[in-house]
């Protein structure tokens, strides 16, 4: 169970390090991909179904697609022309408040006592379940995800149009 | 509860439909328009006859389906459909006359460039007419009470480009506005009072035994609240049934195409004060067992209706349009019925109501198959002649004149006419409703046999008139239909067997009486018809009208009465002189109060505040500003020195963010370990 | 022996030569070789009945000649020309272009392959042959066949050639507009039968009126609306005629599998066919009733043959339709998907709320269920299909009769 | 170690890889990219305490991620549609570039 | 309505489907190797020569080696080479012959220009097209014996054309008898000299013969 886990936060880490790291911007995406199918996995691991294959429709069907869409759209003419890491300075800045980022977080996971000593058998929950949790106590927030989401495909939609009609698509 | 009155919402709701097809139809869908009114009406009919079916089946029960509209905080409020002998009838009537005048408009209104929207207009009155005929509850009466004003508001606008339509349709609207105001008001006392507007609940509805109880005891006017309510209620009705004092509006109301006349002006919407009355009739009823009251609700209805039924038959003798003849005389059967009302006969204002909506909804598509033959001629003076011109028209105008007169045996204006006299005879109150009754009888001879002369027989006095010829089909055969149901409407309450009667009070067997059993009060009235038919025979039927222009016979011999009655009696110069005044110097002075009063005192504080500012600037700039320019100098320089750190560079910003996350969590860490 | 557990009893026997701790693993290492095989084997015979049904239905012969080695006379139809194919493909020079990004050119038939086949484990074949009974299924079938896109954008992308490239936006868009009316689709059935997991979805679709009328999804009006646009989306989600533009060897040479040859170009192919199969399965298991019989005397033939012949005619008929359309152009593509099938699909949600709704009502009014639900359908299926062949329809054809 | 505390490390090394890339890197996509992660980090987190936490079955992570993933996705959407509108007007995709709402 | 058009095509080829299993007519298909082609008279691929005699090729050649048809080859693929005898041709008249005719067809591009430009009907197209050789060089090279076919082969390829042709011989051998004839009849009657009289062009014959 332990050795699952590890294996596929190895992977997770591994795809999302990489894709952070890539010079080939598509490469970075697909790799991306790649970690969150791994999130997925690490959903499915915990036994929660439905979050994963949601993850994967939404992530790995939507999210990839659209950031796919975008890069191939702000490209001017060279597709292979790798991207630079263009200042030493920033990368390092950026790096080292990670750094320090991940070192208070493990301060405090290590550091907090945790009531769960062992692993309790598995949770789960049906879809009939989520379904009913859903549509009962949480139904105002998924009217509201639901307009949100209808809010935000217009947006993008206006923001990312043409402005003039009879301009061509870039 | 039966699978009738359970789907009774779909009488009205049929119509609905057409109408938002007509409302949604393109322009040039004539066609579809027409022809879903008329398919809608056809269905409501034959559903409205389903549920006659049904509601004889035990006419004394009362069957209603109630349900919630919504919750408010003190409780749900409820509305219903109740389905017994008097919606039945009713529905059925409403119904079939519709259906006819629906067909008859299709010819009438052929030329018509808005025709798609007449029959929107249409199917909309029909649906609110129905809902409201149906309804269990008072507020969804007052509902469709409300549509059916707005639909005869629209109708009668319909020609609005004609200043006179649009004026009337205002007039219209605001004179029966005035009669809702009681209405509401009196519902609002009732919702107050008795927490429901049903009418019937399985014993907790307001018109139930246990409901009206409540209602009996007095107000500090010695009145008792059932009679208040049932006077303010009665307000709507005098508003919409054209009864004195609010009966302006519906001569004027004749400015809309005919068949709106003769469906929502003559037959329907203005017979719904009539059925409103019907409708309620146990809460106005119900001050009657109290004797120590100053007046009972009724006796008002009665006073007013027959005072109506003079007054509208005396106006209508001086008129010339055939469309306001028409109109004064509902204004005048209107006032029959109320007076069947008021006396206590509730049973014959029905049966009046229903033989009237036939009778009057054949004369007045007869007055439009003559209007439109005559290429919209209007004046009777300058007509003439047509009786042999459209036979068709002309007979069954004869028919429906003959039965609004009350020509005896055959026709069923006389059964009913004479079911409210009867009943007039035998109040115990007063015997003044009655003469006033009897002379409207004479009245209403002598002006329909007036109208019939001036209109059918001579000559042609015009060239409109000389060219009309007989109408289509699509018109004739609606007058046909509703002549004979003119004449044969009789039969369903013949004294002898008084079937509708005994429906209508929910017995099940009919007990019949003799045919001749009033018969000194028949005697005296056939008399009265002959009189009047006499009179009006000899005074315009044997010498015809030469020409348009020629004087009016009568108005040779009493020019000072008969010039009063075509002014109307005046009573629109004095509404102008009375309620517009009072409206105008209200307005006036609301004027002066603003312009003077309020405005002085604006301007005063104004004046204030700007010196209070002069004396304020002068302080701040001598003494303070010195002071305060240093401090937003200082703040300024403080402000550009912040800036700098707002490098617009998300990078920065999402690092410091980081940074600052790590300090607050080794503040919480540490804090938490100290 | 009983033929509708048969395949069960195989697998039971076979697991039951296996040590104990392995024996989970034999049990879906079993299933998943059966997968494979049927369906591999389906794949082939699915090429070859596609090749002699265009032939049959344009008027031709098709491919008859192969047949075996060492016996010459023996043609068999041409039945073995999938095996011949698979060797020429086998055989032939794998190719990959100098400028091709080696590792997304060679990943993206491994990926559309495995992600194809993903979604078979999740369909009832039989009444006991289900490869895995998950709770969200029809969630799980979706998500899996959500990669083959990707790799049909790092088919494109890797293979550095232009042509390529336009087919992989062109495959993208597609899959982004068609997955949406896909699932709308599928909506009303979830909905009706208030349940993600297919077997349930197959059983709520069980019993017959009178014994010859199933119950069939298919045989109601949102059902039936349902399973057309299913049918459509399935059509252009599979990159099936008439939505084969990202191939679109006319214009684009053969889009994003221009620079694959052999075995690469046969893994797109098998993979294209796998998820066609997936998808049919998919649309017999949603609106055909899955395994069940349509008639209750035809019961004794086991439901996963029924299962498979539901397959195979819905295989035949988009056979059928790619024999018959011509390809659409991007733009009409779009606007199919979201100016017709997307409103549709949302009007059959409503559809189906109707009817689910209104069980109660029965005798009579189930006569006026029917006509609302239809009406519901069929009115704006009407309005919208003369919006969208407004200029374009009735076609006058100035050189055909 | 236990899993959960195993699982917060996943997560927390997840954030942290999210956050570097989103300093180090100046192409806005990457950014946003790297923005995604850390947000799918504390999805991780919220499904872990619903594992190990007292009352599996109630499910308030599950749905909270749902709505998580909701608003993410929504968050991509309008996201990348403004690096394409900046591209399309500056003609950068660079973040340090876009610097116009500086003080 | 929308849609009706997918229906009518699926229709169509339902029908054709259907058809095709039991109606011949529709099927266009020839399966070539167990069914010999059937090729339109027309067809032509490579040239041939034409013999009068399938027995004895090489002696009755109707090419006289005049070398127009070498001349005009757009590619070049023809290559004579006179002989230095005579022999008698179809009409009886002593004629020279090809000692050497190769024709290299995997250049020739079967343009018919060769038949078009030859005065003797000596070169004609063929139906041959299954051609293959395992050396590309001398493999698809073929000389004189190779291309000899006889006139009984072009008249079952070509029977329209073969008949002109044979016609159109057979009535300029049969002027050519008369002549000889009507010459040996003036020799006879007044022995002059007759050999001027030999080369009369064919030219009015041929006329009479096409129409």
């Amino acid at each position: 169970m332990t050795l699952a886990l590890l294996l596929i936060g190895f992977l997770l880490l591994a795809a999302a390090g990489a894709a952070m790291l890539s010079r080939n911007l598509i490469h970075s995406a697909l790799l991306l991909t790649g970690a969150w199918a791994g999130i997925a996995g690490f959903y499915l691991w915990a036994g929660a179904e439905f979050v994963a294959f949601a993850q994967v429709l939404v992530y790995v069907g939507a999210v990839s697609m659209i950031v796919l869409f975008a890069v191939l759209l702000t490209r001017q003419g060279a597709t292979t022309a790798p991207v630079e890491f263009d200042s030493f300075r920033r990368a390092a800045a950026g790096i080292i408040t990670a750094g320090g980022v991940m070192g208070v977080l493990f301060g405090a996971i290590l550091g907090t006592p945790m009531d769960v000593t062992s692993a309790p058998p598995p949770a789960s929950i049906t879809v009939r379940q989520i379904g009913a949790q859903l549509m009962g106590p949480h139904a105002a927030a998924l009217l509201i995800v639901g307009v949100l989401l209808t809010v935000a495909l217009l947006g993008a939609i206006v923001i990312a149009a043409v402005d003039k009609p009879d301009d061509p698509a870039p | 509860m039966t699978l009738a009155v359970q789907h009774l919402w779909l009488i009205p709701a049929l119509p609905l439909a057409a109408a938002a097809v007509g409302a949604l139809a393109p322009r040039s869908g004539r066609t579809l328009a027409a022809g879903a009114a008329i398919g809608a009406m056809a269905g409501s009919f034959i559903l409205a006859c389903l549920a006659l079916a049904g509601a004889l089946a035990d006419p004394a029960a009362h069957q209603v389906f109630n349900f919630a509209w919504f919750d408010l905080g003190f409780g749900a409020l409820r509305l219903g459909f109740l389905l017994d002998p008097l919606t039945a009838f009713m529905c059925v009537m409403v119904a079939f006359v519709s259906l006819l005048i629906f067909i008859f408009s299709t010819g009438y209104m052929k030329e018509d460039a808005n025709y798609k929207q007449f029959f929107c207009f249409l199917s909309l009155f029909a649906a609110a007419m129905l809902g409201l005929v149906v309804a269990n509850s008072l507020l969804l009466l007052f509902v469709c009470w409300e549509l059916v004003g707005l639909a005869s508001y629209l109708l009668i606008g319909f020609w609005f480009h004609k200043p006179s339509a649009a004026a009337a349709a205002k007039k219209a609207f605001i004179t029966t506005r005035i009669g809702d105001l009681g209405f509401l008001l009196g519902l609002l006392w009732l919702q107050d009072n008795q927490g429901t507007l049903l009418f019937y609940d399985g014993g907790a509805g307001f018109l139930e035994a246990a409901a009206l109880a409540n209602l009996s005891h007095l107000l500090p006017c010695g009145l008792a609240v059932s009679t208040a309510i049932g006077l303010l209620i009665f307000c709507g009705a005098v508003g919409k049934s054209g009864q004195f004092p609010l009966h302006v509006w519906l001569p004027d109301a004749m400015e809309g195409p005919t068949p709106v006349s003769a469906l929502i002006h003559a037959a329907t919407m203005v017979a719904a004060g009539v059925f409103l009355i019907a409708r309620v009739y146990p809460l106005m009823t119900a001050d009657q067992a109290l004797a120590n009251v100053p007046v009972h609700a009724l006796t008002v209805v009665a006073f007013i209706g027959a005072f109506t039924a003079l007054l509208g038959a005396l106006i209508a003798v001086a008129q010339n349009d055939i469309k306001r003849i028409l109109a004064f005389s509902t204004v005048s059967q209107l006032g029959y019925m109320m007076l069947a009302l008021g006396v206590g006969s509730w049973v014959a204002a029905i049966f009046h109501l229903l033989t009237h909506a036939f009778f009057k909804a054949l004369l007045f598509l007869g007055a439009g198959s003559v209007i439109h033959a005559a290429h919209h001629e209007q004046d009777i003076r300058a007509l003439g002649g047509l009786s042999k011109k459209m036979k068709v028209t002309y007979l069954t105008f004869a028919l429906g004149t003959m039965a609004l007169v009350g020509v005896p045996l055959l026709f069923s204006g006389f059964w009913s006419k004479e079911a409210i006299l009867h009943a007039a005879h035998g109040w115990r109150v007063s015997h003044l409703p009655f003469y006033a009754a009897v002379l409207g009888v004479v009245l209403t001879a002598f002006y329909n046999t007036r109208l019939m002369a001036e209109t059918f027989f001579g000559s042609p006095r015009s060239e409109n008139a000389a060219h009309a010829r007989e109408n289509g089909p699509a018109m004739t055969l609606p007058l046909v239909i509703l002549a004979a149901c003119a004449v044969l409407l009789s039969l369903v309450n013949l004294p002898s067997y008084p079937w509708l009667a005994a429906k209508l009070l929910g017995e099940q067997e009919v007990r019949g009486h003799p045919i001749f059993e009033g018969a000194g009060l028949m005697g005296l009235s056939v008399v009265l018809v002959a009189l009047g038919v006499g009179l009006g025979w000899a005074l315009y039927g044997r010498s015809l009208r030469a020409n348009s222009a020629a004087k009016d016979p009568l108005a040779v011999r009493a020019p000072g009465v008969i010039a009063a009655l075509a002014n109307r009696l005046g009573f629109d110069e004095l509404y102008a002189a009375t309620v517009g005044r009072l409206n105008a110097a209200l307005a006036t002075l609301a004027d002066v109060l603003d312009r003077f009063v309020w405005g002085g005192a604006v301007d005063f504080l104004a004046a204030l505040g700007q010196f209070t500012g002069l004396v304020t600037r002068e302080t701040d700039e001598r003494t303070l500003n010195g002071g305060f320019d240093t401090t937003s100098d200082k703040l300024r320089g403080a402000g550009q020195a912040y800036s700098q750190a707002q490098t617009g560079e998300a990078h920065g910003y999402l690092r410091t963010l980081a940074l600052g996350f790590v300090i607050l969590l080794l503040l919480v860490v540490l804090g938490g370990a100290r | 022996m009983n033929l509708e557990t048969l395949p069960l009893q195989v697998r039971d026997w076979i697991v039951g030569r296996f040590p104990d701790a392995l024996q989970w693993l034999v049990h879906h290492l079993l299933s998943i070789t059966a997968i494979l095989t049927v369906f591999g084997l389906f794949f082939a015979f699915t090429t070859i009945a596609e090749r002699k049904l265009l032939a049959r239905l344009q008027n031709r012969l098709g491919p008859n000649r192969s047949g075996l080695p060492w016996f010459r006379s023996l043609k068999l139809w041409g039945l073995t020309q999938p095996f011949a194919d698979a060797i020429k493909a086998i055989t032939k020079e794998d190719v990959v272009p100098a400028a091709a990004d080696k590792v997304l050119h060679f990943l993206a038939p491994v990926v559309i392959v495995a992600f194809s086949l993903l979604g078979f484990a999740v369909l009832p074949f039989g009444r006991h042959l289900i490869p895995v009974e998950l709770d969200a299924a029809i969630l799980y079938f979706f998500a899996a066949g959500t990669a083959t896109e990707l790799a049909i954008f790092m088919a494109g992308w890797g293979s550095r050639n232009k042509y390529s490239l336009l087919a992989a936006m062109r495959a993208l868009a597609q899959l982004i507009s068609y997955e949406l009316p896909l699932i709308l689709s599928v909506v009303p059935v979830v909905m009706i039968v208030g349940t993600l997991s297919t077997q349930e979805m197959v059983l709520a679709q069980g019993g017959w009126t009178w014994g010859v009328l199933p119950h069939w999804h298919v045989f109601t009006p949102w059902g039936f609306a349902g399973f057309l646009i299913f049918l459509v989306a399935a059509l252009a989600e599979s990159n099936r005629s008439p939505f084969d533009l990202p191939e679109a060897e006319s214009e684009i040479i053969a889009g994003h599998l221009t620079e694959y040859s052999g075995f690469k170009y046969a893994l797109f192919f098998m993979a294209e066919y796998f998820g066609l199969t997936a998808l049919s399965g998919l649309g017999v298991t949603l609106f055909l009733g899955g395994w069940q019989a349509p008639c209750a005397f035809l019961e004794f033939i086991p439901s996963w043959l029924w299962f498979m012949g539901k397959l195979a005619s819905m295989i035949v008929f988009f056979i059928w339709i790619r024999g018959t359309l011509l390809r659409l152009r991007i733009d009409q593509l779009t606007r199919l998907s979201w100016k017709f099938l997307v409103p549709l699909a949302l009007l059959n949600l409503g559809n189906a709320a109707f009817w689910a709704l209104t069980p109660g009502w029965t005798g009579p009014l189930a006569l006026a269920r029917w006509a609302v639900s239809a009406a519901i359908i069929i009115v704006p299926f009407f309005l919208l299909g003369r919006r969208l062949s407004a200029g374009y329809a009735p076609r006058t054809y100035r050189y055909a009769a | 170690m236990s899993p959960l505390q195993l699982c917060l490390v996943l997560s927390s090394l997840l954030f942290c890889v999210g956050l570097a890339g989103a300093l180090a890197r100046s192409n806005t996509i990457l950014v946003l990219l790297g923005i995604e992660l850390m947000l799918n980090a504390a999805n991780l987190n919220f499904i872990a305490f619903w594992r190990y936490g007292p009352q599996p079955a109630a499910g308030l992570g599950v749905i909270f991620v749902l709505f998580a993933i909701a608003v993410a996705a929504a968050e991509a959407a309008v996201g990348l549609a403004l690096v394409i509108a900046i591209h399309r007007h500056r003609k950068t995709v660079r973040l340090q570039d876009s610097t116009a709402l500086k003080g | 309505m929308l849609g009706s058009g997918i229906l009518k095509g699926l229709g169509v080829t339902a029908k054709n489907f259907v058809g095709s299993y039991h109606d011949p007519a529709r099927m266009v298909t020839e399966e070539y190797p167990d069914t010999p082609a059937r090729l339109p008279e027309a067809y032509r691929n490579f040239p041939f020569l034409v013999t009068e005699n399938a027995t004895d090729p090489m002696g009755t050649l109707r090419c006289v080696a005049c070398q127009i048809c070498e001349k005009e080859c757009p590619p070049q693929c023809i290559y004579i080479e006179k002989s230095k005898d005579k022999k008698p041709d179809a009409t009886g008249k002593p004629q020279l012959y090809p000692a050497v005719f190769a024709i290299d067809t995997a250049v020739c591009m079967s343009c018919q220009i060769c038949v078009e430009v030859c005065p003797f009907d000596a070169i004609k197209m063929d139906h041959v097209f299954a051609v293959a050789a395992t050396n590309r060089f001398e493999g698809l090279l073929l000389n004189r014996e190779q291309l000899a076919k006889p006139n009984s082969y072009f008249q079952q390829i070509r029977p329209a054309e073969a008949g002109e042709v044979d016609t159109r011989l057979a009535a300029e051998r049969s002027a050519a008898e008369e002549k000889a004839r009507a010459a040996a009849a003036a020799k006879a009657a007044a022995p002059k000299p007759a050999a001027p009289a030999a080369t009369p062009a064919p030219k009015p014959a041929e006329g009479g013969a096409t129409p």
